[in-house]
């Protein structure tokens, strides 16, 4: 590991202010995965050491600078009066719609939801905890969306498979109404 | 004095023009020649007019101004008037003045880009503190919470059934299943707001279905409801403490 | 200095982003004054010692926190590289004459220059080195220019006490008038 790894990691992590992949990471510092790895964690360990007011998470195979949480009260009263204002109820629901579904129209959300959800789709969009990504290949070319690194990031997951499983049998499916009465 | 060559494309204005003037004679810039500068300086307004170069306004205002000092400079000067200034003051006031301004330019030239190896980062988004809710609620509100989802439902016009095709295993939905179903979504989140149970159903029948498991898992102390203000919506917690049988010891009532 | 001063500074400044009021951050860490100059002088050494990637600078009575210059190759890859362009020679002067005189009218800006110098203003608010600081209680309610914080981080000042020092009023010395008979 060359002495300068560590602050060319940290730098580069936080000028992109967003997760870097290690791999990426290991090409823009010229060195081996193994040197940025062995770097990334003496990071980790010297912040928590001297308790620096930064952490390193991994995400998904890329990196991330952050604030250390135990200071994150500090950091909240640094927001004070630009406070931002958390994720409308609707908004949540388009989220695990599309978080569950990726890729996914705007078509299928709006058929589960069962309401028009172009201004939610929009916010998360803003937000940057969904994108576009691609066009399904059917009749009008529906933009597909898909969940973000942004979004893993903001709900403390490391990847999408730490979403809570749905059983696969929950079904969109209009009931019988006679099959019902028995279930029931 | 020799013929100038001026960098025509650089004058900043008439003042500009006049310092490099100034500079190019090596002259005092508190004792200027003014007969000789003025000459050059339309010596340089007839270039710039020769290039086709545009020449503001204020090149002329400033031509005009220096045959004005001219002509006072030839006027017989009243011996022992003391009050009587320079023509010229006027002018070499705003000259110095610029000249300093134009080495503070420099100043900065030199510095322009001091900050440009450094990156800055954007604001965070930093949420606001959560503040988990403890008062009292009513089987009345959830029940109210419940019924809005449904309302909702009634509006969604159901998606066609091809829309579904090959992922479709099942067309029924029990109370068994939706226990099972919910209460693991609960013991593996351990906190989930209540409309996210419905974010999946469709249909009524599902959502009672979802409901019913709710309140059977509520009444075995599975879990347990709480409020939300921040979010204005209920959310459902895990309980550790909650008897842990089988989810078939509880839907064999149904 | 409380131990975690350091840490707390650090969470703090990596938050804001922008520069954070050393006051406010003496307000919100729960310190004195002189414990965060403390801390921060720590920080500063610490970075440079430690060859970290990132570097503290002081504008203007605040703090900011920014990536160490001597990384540059290596962020400019994630981060995109700078623009070159600098400012034109008349934007400079006209940001000099705002910088000595504010708060100051366009037309001052111009009288000392002797030309019209919209142009240059617009692109210096464009740029965000000057700003609009209320208007002039004379006729016409003429606009008032002021430089900004972006204007002393870019330029590398750390107030505008940084700027060269002007003689105090250069004094028009009363010529000769039988010297001047020469000189024309």
């Amino acid at each position: 590991m060359k002495q300068q790894l560590p602050g060319i990691i940290e730098s580069v992590l936080f000028a992109a202010g967003d997760a870097v992949d290690m791999q990426r990471l290991a090409e823009i510092a010229q060195a081996d995965l193994d040197s940025v790895k062995e770097a990334v964690a003496f990071l980790i360990s010297d912040y928590a050491a001297n308790k620096r007011g930064f952490s390193l998470i991994e995400i998904d195979g890329a990196y991330q600078i952050c604030t250390r949480p135990e200071y994150y009260p500090y950091v909240q009263a640094i927001a004070g009066a630009r406070r931002q204002q958390g994720l409308s109820e609707a908004a949540l629901e388009v989220l695990s719609i599309i978080a569950y579904n990726q890729p996914v129209t705007k078509n299928t959300v709006e058929h589960v939801r069962g309401v028009n959800s172009d201004w939610a789709v929009t916010k998360l969009a803003e937000r940057g905890l969904v994108e576009e990504k691609g066009r399904l290949d059917a009749p009008g070319k529906p933009i597909l969306y898909v969940t973000t690194q942004e979004f893993l990031r903001c709900f403390g997951l490391i990847s999408l498979n730490d979403l809570p499983d749905f059983d696969a049998d929950v079904v969109l499916e209009q009931q019988d109404p006679a099959q019902m009465q028995i279930d029931i | 004095m020799d013929k100038l060559s001026f960098r025509l494309d650089v004058y900043e204005g008439p003042l500009d023009l006049l310092m490099q003037l100034i500079s190019k004679n090596k002259v005092n810039i508190i004792d200027i020649p003014i007969a000789s500068i003025t000459d050059q300086y339309f010596e340089a307004l007839a270039l710039m007019k020769g290039l086709d170069l545009e020449i503001s306004s204020e090149f002329l205002v400033m031509a005009s101004e220096l045959l004005y000092i001219k002509s006072r400079m030839l006027l017989p000067k009243v011996k022992d008037d003391d009050e009587q200034e320079d023509p010229r003051a006027d002018l070499v006031r705003r000259l110095l003045a610029y000249q300093r301004y134009k080495s503070v330019s420099q100043f900065l030239k030199e510095r322009e880009f001091s900050s440009r190896f450094m990156y800055f980062k954007l604001p965070d988004n930093i949420e606001p503190q959560f503040i988990p809710y403890t008062g009292a609620y009513s089987l009345h509100d959830l029940m109210k919470a419940f019924e809005d989802i449904l309302e909702r439902s009634a509006r969604c016009a159901p998606p066609p059934r091809k829309t579904f095709e090959g992922i479709v295993r099942r067309e029924k939905v029990s109370v068994r299943e939706k226990v099972h179903t919910v209460s693991e979504m609960i013991r593996r989140r351990g906190k989930v707001r209540f409309g996210e149970l419905f974010d999946k159903c469709c249909g009524r029948p599902e959502m009672i279905a979802t409901f019913l498991a709710l309140l059977e898992l509520v009444k075995l102390h599975r879990i347990l409801v709480d409020y939300d203000k921040a979010e204005n919506s209920f959310v459902l917690i895990h309980a550790k403490s909650g008897d842990n049988s089988d989810e078939a010891a509880v839907a064999w009532n149904y």
